[in-house]
């Protein structure tokens, strides 16, 4: 599938390869490639022009490698998908094959072109894209990747599961944590779980053994109460600024009196709580901290409902999962009868699924901060069925109602755990979102409640379900951390989560190098998943820490001594503290102050570059040269 | 490897003689069926039910060969006609 | 000729080359372990190398695999060693020592540059299986174009002993004479990642036992759909039509006691409503029906594309199908209790039907190495919760579709993990800690 | 106002023998592959479904556990294993005992102890009145009809036909009245549900519709024909076996109740004579039905045979041994051993006469008049509804 075009060699010096991706059908479908390659083979100072099907395949790359070995080029266009996923292929190829990486540019032509444009607009724009990529690397010169040491150590933010196993496996590498709560507990959200599905583990087990492993491990200091305050710097070599300071919050403070009441001491379990942290602190106080990475483990909060959501709020028996969850802990061993909630006597009980999550726009209302959970919260039905047949095997008397939309036990042993529910008595109602059960408070009948539904399993009728009991199966949303967010500037996704780059190229890592993604702050998950995440972004931070080096990108801005004229213009607009300061230096004898560049802290953002007056400012890889010759070439295309 | 020697595929032959004579026999009837359906498309697309129909072969066993044909570079693909593509010969072929 | 049996050292050994394999190997990998991966197959890529497209985002597959499985073959601390079978694996002396056979390409690796000079003049055609069994490739043939190594290969079992190959090599490097090879691998850690085969097609007999025409597998659609599938567009493997109407079975091997797979294989639902959606883009006339039982959309974006799909026109039916038949001009009739009606029965036409099949273990233990299996015939995870990839064999974990079905988002999260376990295990043996 | 659901039923027919209802996750898989179940009375599911919601109004008023021979196709392919033909089979029983108004039924399949009691007890009177009342036992020769004549079995017969003809009409004319959609007998029943356009009220069927749809309740009765499109081709056997039982008996039953003055003769017909025939045909019929049943249900060979009540065995032992000690009357008799004809005599009908009064108006036996009343309601239904339009 390759069409060589060699061309005599012009006897200049850049000698520029381009090669294009069809990409399966994804950009050949909508380009014509073969017309593409001939409008870019008679550029300035093209040499060859290669097509193949996948370029980023061995045999794609290979092409590549032997036009490199055989010295007909030495500047590479590779013409494909969005550099987001490719750059680095390419890049690496290019060096194996002994010349530098960064003679290189990348042309999107799928995202840019073949996704969005069709037929001979396509092929045009395509042509103009490649022509200025062509322009550029002309012009490219050899760069080498700023190496910056990295401190062996990381942060991990949230001390929950996935919090608690991240910790764990970066201190067993090898590595110092520290691990950053902000409540003073260990354990977050799976603490106040009960029994785990299908296993049936008690969670505060679970927790317990985890967090034993991390309060005996002399390689993570734990930092209780604790908030990140202050953030910058870049990947290993972060500075974080904490605020600890003793618990204030109402919630945080019963639960300590609870601890204290029922004598749970320094790194022992409270139930509803999690593992009292060893070290509580007693005053305020400011600390700083280096570290190599960063992991978040923030974890989620459950959806509130809004008030009168199926009842919410409205009767006290109306209630939602986490609620029931922690009630039914009360009964560890409880056989026989019926269920007691608040001193009544539960006869039914109803679970309606999928509140707060896979909501639909136009048919759901928005919450209080105007949007729509879409996603779906993944645990919440094998939680609710969990608790569904908790109840029918401790309290046979009391009848379980389940109102669903689709149940997705879709775990290992969860649908097993699905019959078992079924086999248990449970009766399920399927209902619509358009439809959906409606709760009333039925007044002086034989039961308080009545939930009516449009019984999709029952061809539609309407079904009237006396109960005593509503649980709502509310889902999960990502812990807000608005603050943390815009300090470390942190990709947010539509569903509110944390964004990582790519869910299958880059799972755990997030578009700022060097924060990784651990658990629930991604995305909803159960705790076997949050621990794989935890492991995997571990395994990442050690990736990064192992060689105590890391190296950056070189795309950042670079002065030239000729022309700066040392305004300052340039330090006040950068958006980074320390990127640029002022120098004095000796020029031609005399003493001049000009603008100086911390690489490692440069982002490469180009605002220096627009404000400096004498033009002295240019960014590496993007410079203004470059620039203008890619429009050039745009126009002249 | 070299020129293999002789003695040495002999018995290799005998060692696999129920593989290749089967493999021959195959050999043979696809090139029966690959000549029945090269004859109706020399002159004329056409497509897969018409070649079918012409030639008294299973559908499904006239386009698995069209397919690999078309990887082959022996037959193109032209035009649509109703539901169905119709393919000839290449210029190749 | 009998040989001395080589051994090689390396920190950890990989079983299965796919994405989970190739995921894991390369996370041990940048940490600076030496390790071997070891495939069955002739290709390393697994199942993920054979699929078109991937949910939810759509990338092509080999977009995300290719480059995976380059950097692997590229890495210098990774060797591959493909067409190879694990015999045995023990351990003894705190050192994993696997048995491998690798079985005869009958041609030269060193030799042979991939140009498929070979697979142009053989004339025996074989049923491409790597096509869904839709196109024909030859008797000696490389597995597909971007395959890894990109080495050709000879299936003795059609080969005629024409000598054609041996011919037109322009490198010599046809083999007929190559014989099984033995070796073994030492290694102080290892990964299972074996992954996972398709339900049986011809398991259920209400199902027409893989007999009616234009019933296909999920992954035979996948080929349809693939930028070099067998037709290069979609049309149904009887006669070539154009389908105007495709209908999706799921569950067709999965949440069923009758076939003996009670678990849900967690990514039907979810290649169903992409292949829809890619079907729809392909042929936007035809009518697209999925047949379910309860949509599992449950992973990160994937609720919004069930919800995007259904907003797109592709029509879902609550239904399990009861049973497949053939119909008239070689259509597929599917008996369905219309239970968003009033209940009745009724029969419904399609041009194609694509059984939705479930996951099953493609690979056993027993036997093998002290690793047992749980009721579903996956791998046992000692530790489901805190550390899924833990096995009962003290350094061997499981990643991927070996324990459990899984997608390919959750799997390669769980790679990462068992190579975060496996480079502590590494860890702790190197400071001479005791585990 | 929709339907008040009502868990409690599925405990109440377990009494009936109902199995892994609750494991149903109404998937509609059962109602798919049965191909017995059509557009306008689709089962199993429905009943199913009705069943876990304990809506017990519509169930009784439900012809689809009638229109199921069990050919365990459901069954056999169901993803839950929730054996969905069995649990055709206890609605059956449940129904049976619902439409029956004495009350007799529903003790008789929801206790052993009255199972067991009630058939001893029919069989230690028909003891006694032998005891009591028998003629002189000659033992020159085997004179049957003056140990027990057959002008006074008879009387006897024609007290009990009418009897049991009475219960089970009775109880026929209630299953009739709730299929048919009495609307005064369950007032909270909603007419114009849209969901059950058929199940409601059409008692104002004209009459001449009842006469003129008739031979549907012939055929069906006599042919069970529906039985034979039941499942897959190899359920043909089980056609074949229950018309084979059910003809015997029917034979049988009308040469012992109507006939019993041919019947019961003390001189052998020839060999070709009708009676006799006959006679041989049902002794043949049920004894070989019977065996593969007893056979089936020991081994657990077919779906429908995994799952066996109480009742089912009582039936068809009683019938193995009503036949088999037929059979034995037939060979005392051929070998002229007057006592040992006479004492069988009394055995064959305290097995029979138990099995006849308890199986006809109360148990098994009713579904050979249930299924074909309710074949023929659906037809005349189906046509009102028709003419109609």
């Amino acid at each position: 599938m390759s069409s060589n075009q060699d061309k005599k060699p012009t006897g200049g010096q850049e000698k520029v390869g381009i090669y294009i991706c069809h990409c399966g059908g994804n950009i050949s479908d909508h380009v014509d490639v073969k017309k593409l390659a001939e409008n870019v083979k008679d550029l300035e100072g093209v040499e060859v022009v290669h097509t193949n099907t996948f370029m980023c395949s061995d045999p794609g790359q290979e092409l590549i490698q032997k036009d490199i070995k055989d010295g007909k080029i030495n500047r590479v266009v590779v013409a494909s998908c969005a550099p987001a996923l490719h750059e680095l292929t390419f890049r690496g190829a290019i060096k194996r094959a002994g010349m530098n990486p960064y003679l290189y540019e990348h042309a999107n032509i799928r995202e840019q072109v073949s996704w969005v444009h069709h037929g001979d607009q396509a092929t045009e724009k395509a042509t103009g894209l490649v022509a200025a990529a062509v322009a550029k690397a002309r012009r490219l010169k050899p760069l080498e990747p700023i190496r910056v040491e990295a401190r062996r150590h990381a942060t991990v933010v949230g001390a929950g599961v996935a919090g608690l196993r991240a910790a764990y496996d970066l201190a067993r590498r090898g590595l110092e944590v520290a691990l950053v709560e902000k409540s003073p507990f260990l354990g977050g959200r799976t603490a106040r779980l009960g029994r785990l599905v299908p296993s049936g583990e008690q969670a505060g087990e679970v927790i317990s053994r985890i967090a034993g492993l991390v309060m005996t491990s002399d390689k993570i200091s734990i930092y209780p109460c604790t908030e990140v305050t202050a953030f910058e710097g870049f990947v290993g070599n972060f500075k974080l600024t904490l605020r600890r300071k003793p618990p204030e919050e109402a919630e945080c403070r019963a639960q300590l009196k609870k601890a204290r009441e029922a004598g749970v001491g320094k790194g022992e379990f409270l139930p509803g709580a999690g593992v009292l942290t060893p070290n509580l602190p007693d005053r305020e106080e400011e600390i700083s901290l280096e570290t190599g990475a960063v992991v978040m483990a923030t974890g989620f909060k459950p959806y509130t409902p809004r008030e009168g959501e199926y009842g919410y709020l409205q009767t006290d028996r109306v209630i939602t999962l986490p609620e029931f969850v922690e009630l039914l802990a009360k009964y560890p061993d409880r056989r026989g009868g019926f269920l007691q909630v608040k001193g009544k006597q539960i006869r039914s009980v109803a679970f309606i699924h999928c509140v707060g999550s896979r909501q639909i726009p136009g048919i759901h209302e928005p919450g209080q901060d105007g949007n729509l959970n879409e996603y779906c919260s993944r645990t919440c039905c094998a939680a609710t069925l969990q608790a569904a047949v908790q109840v029918r095997k401790a309290f046979p008397r009391t009848r379980v109602f389940d109102f669903y939309r689709d149940i997705r036990t879709y775990g290992r042993g969860q649908e097993e755990f699905y019959e078992e529910a079924s086999r248990q008595r449970v009766t399920f109602f399927r209902f619509e979102p358009e439809e959906p059960p409606v709760v009333q408070v039925s007044a002086g009948g034989k039961y308080p409640l009545q939930v009516s539904v449009k019984d999709t399993l029952t061809f539609g009728e309407q079904l009237d379900v006396p109960v005593d009991l509503v649980v709502l199966a509310t889902g999960m949303m990502p812990t807000p951390i608005k603050e943390m967010v815009e300090l470390m500037k942190l990709p947010v996704g539509a569903d509110g989560f944390l964004q990582e780059v790519h869910p299958k190229l880059r799972p755990v890592e997030v578009a700022n190098t060097g924060i990784l993604l651990a658990g629930t702050c991604q995305a909803p998950m159960d705790v076997g998943e949050a621990c794989n995440a935890a492991q995997a972004a571990s395994a990442k931070a050690t990736s990064l820490l192992a060689r105590g080096y890391v190296e950056l990108d070189p795309f950042v801005a670079k002065v030239d001594p000729e022309k700066c004229s040392g305004t300052g213009l340039c330090k006040e607009a950068c958006p980074i503290e320390g990127a640029i300061s002022l120098k004095e230096r000796q020029l031609d004898g005399k003493t001049v102050v000009q603008a100086e560049i911390t690489p490692a802290l440069c982002t490469g953002c180009g605002i220096c570059v627009a404000v400096c007056p004498s033009r002295a400012l240019d960014i590496n890889g993007w410079t203004l040269e470059q620039y203008e010759a890619m429009v050039d070439a745009i126009v002249a295309a | 490897m070299g020129k293999p020697d002789k003695e040495a595929m002999k018995a290799l032959r005998q060692q696999r003689k129920a593989y290749i004579d089967r493999a021959k026999q195959e050999i043979k009837k696809q090139r029966k069926l690959i000549k029945a359906i090269k004859g109706q498309i020399r002159e004329e697309a056409k497509t897969v039910p018409r070649i079918a129909a012409a030639t008294k072969l299973p559908s499904d066993q006239v386009l698995l060969f069209i397919a690999a044909m078309r990887k082959y570079g022996q037959v193109i693909e032209v035009d649509k006609d109703g539901d169905y593509f119709t393919y000839k010969l290449s210029a190749e072929a | 000729m009998m040989k001395e049996t080589h051994s090689f050292q390396y920190d950890a050994l990989v079983i299965g080359g796919g994405i989970a394999g190739l995921q894991s190997a390369l996370d041990l990998a940048d940490q600076g372990f030496k390790v071997a991966v070891v495939e069955k197959d002739a290709t390393i890529g697994g199942t993920m190398i054979r699929l078109s497209k991937v949910f939810p985002t759509l990338d092509c597959a080999s977009c995300i695999t290719t480059p995976k499985m380059a950097a692997a073959s590229h890495n210098d601390n990774i060797d591959l060693f493909t067409y190879c079978q694990v015999n045995s694996l023990t351990r003894s002396d705190g050192t994993l020592k696997a048995s491998i056979t690798q079985k005869p390409r009958y041609v030269d690796p060193d030799k042979c540059i991939g140009c498929r000079q070979c697979e142009y003049q053989c004339p025996v055609y074989v049923k491409d299986e790597e096509q869904g069994g839709f196109s024909l490739r030859k008797a000696v043939y490389i597995p597909f174009s971007n395959a890894i190594p990109q080495l050709a290969l000879i299936d003795v079992q059609h080969c005629s002993l024409c000598g054609m190959c041996a011919k037109v090599c322009p490198t010599e490097a046809i083999d007929y004479f190559q014989q099984p090879e033995q070796f073994v691998i030492e290694a102080k850690t290892a990964i299972l990642a074996t992954g996972f085969k398709l339900t049986p097609i011809d398991q259920k007999k209400e199902y027409g036992a893989g007999q009616v025409a234009n019933v296909i597998s999920s992954l035979q659609m996948e080929r349809l759909l693939a930028p070099h599938g067998p037709y290069q567009r979609v049309i149904r493997p009887s006669d070539g039509k154009e389908p105007d109407s495709i209908a999706y079975v799921q569950c067709a091997g999965s949440r069923d006691l009758s076939l003996g797979v009670p678990y849900c294989s967690r990514v039907c639902c979810m290649y169903a409503i992409k292949q829809a959606m890619l079907l729809s883009g392909a042929l936007p006339l035809a009518d697209i029906t999925i047949y379910y039982m309860d949509i599992r959309a449950f992973g990160k974006g994937y609720e919004q594309f069930f919800q995007n799909a259904k907003a797109m026109g592709i029509e879902f039916v609550k239904a399990k199908v009861g049973k497949i038949e053939q119909g008239e001009n070689q259509n597929v009739l599917l008996r369905i209790e219309e239970q968003e009606g009033d209940g009745r029965v009724v029969r419904r036409e399609h041009d194609l039907v694509v059984l939705s099949l479930g996951m099953v273990p493609d690979w056993n233990p027993a036997g093998i190495c002290p690793v047992t299996t749980d009721t579903d015939a996956f791998i046992k995870c000692v530790q489901p919760k805190l550390a899924p990839t833990l096995t009962e064999m003290e350094g061997v974990f499981v990643a991927g579709v070996a324990a459990g079905p899984k997608d390919i988002v959750d799997t390669i999260a769980e790679a990462g993990a068992a190579a975060m376990e496996a480079s502590n295990y590494l860890n702790t043996l190197s400071s001479g800690q005791a585990a | 106002m929709g339907s008040v659901v009502n868990p409690e039923l599925m405990e109440t027919l377990e009494e009936f023998g109902l199995a892994d209802a609750a494991a149903c996750f109404n998937c509609g898989n059962c109602t798919a592959v049965c191909s017995l179940s059509s557009e306008e009375t689709p089962f199993p599911r429905k009943v199913i479904r009705y069943l876990q919601l304990g809506m017990n109004d519509r169930l009784i008023q439900s012809p689809e556990p009638w229109l199921c021979y069990y050919c365990g196709d459901c069954s056999e392919t169901c993803p839950r294993q929730a054996n969905p033909g069995e649990v055709m089979m206890g609605l059956r029983r449940y129904l049976t005992s619902a439409y029956d108004w004495t009350g007799i039924s529903r003790l008789f399949y929801t206790s052993k102890v009255f199972e067991v009691m009630s058939i001893l007890v029919i069989a230690a009177l028909v003891g006694l009145g032998f005891y009591f009342f028998h003629g002189p036992m000659l033992t020159d020769r085997v004179a049957l009809n003056v140990f027990a004549p057959n002008r006074v079995i008879e009387i006897l017969d024609l007290v009990m036909l009418a009897v049991l003809s009475f219960l089970l009409l009775s109880n026929a004319w209630r299953l009739f009245k709730a299929v048919m959609g009495d609307p005064g007998q369950y007032p909270d029943m909603d007419i114009s549900d849209r969901q059950q356009p058929l199940n409601r009220s059409i008692l104002g069927v004209p009459l001449k519709l009842y006469l003129s749809e008739a031979k549907e309740f012939v055929v069906q009765f006599l042919t069970q024909k529906r039985f034979a499109n039941c499942g897959t081709a190899s359920q043909r056997k089980q056609w074949v076996v229950h018309l084979l039982i059910m003809t015997g008996y029917s034979t049988v039953f009308i040469l012992v109740v109507v006939g019993i003055r041919w019947f019961q003769r003390d001189e052998f017909y020839p060999i070709w004579h009708p009676v006799r025939l006959l006679g041989y045909y049902a002794t043949f019929a049920i004894l070989y039905g019977t065996t593969y049943a007893i056979m089936g249900r020991l081994n657990k060979s077919k779906t429908v045979y995994q799952n066996s009540h109480s009742t089912d065995w009582v039936f068809l032992i009683l019938l193995w041994l009503t036949t088999f000690s037929g059979i034995l009357i037939h060979a005392t008799r051929w070998l002229e051993m007057p006592s040992a004809t006479y004492y069988i005599y009394v055995i064959h009908l305290m097995i029979a006469v138990p099995m006849l009064v308890l199986e006809v108006p109360f148990a098994k036996w009713t579904h050979q008049l249930y299924r074909p009343l309710v074949l023929y309601l659906m037809k005349v239904r189906q046509r009102a509804l028709q003419s109609n339009q």
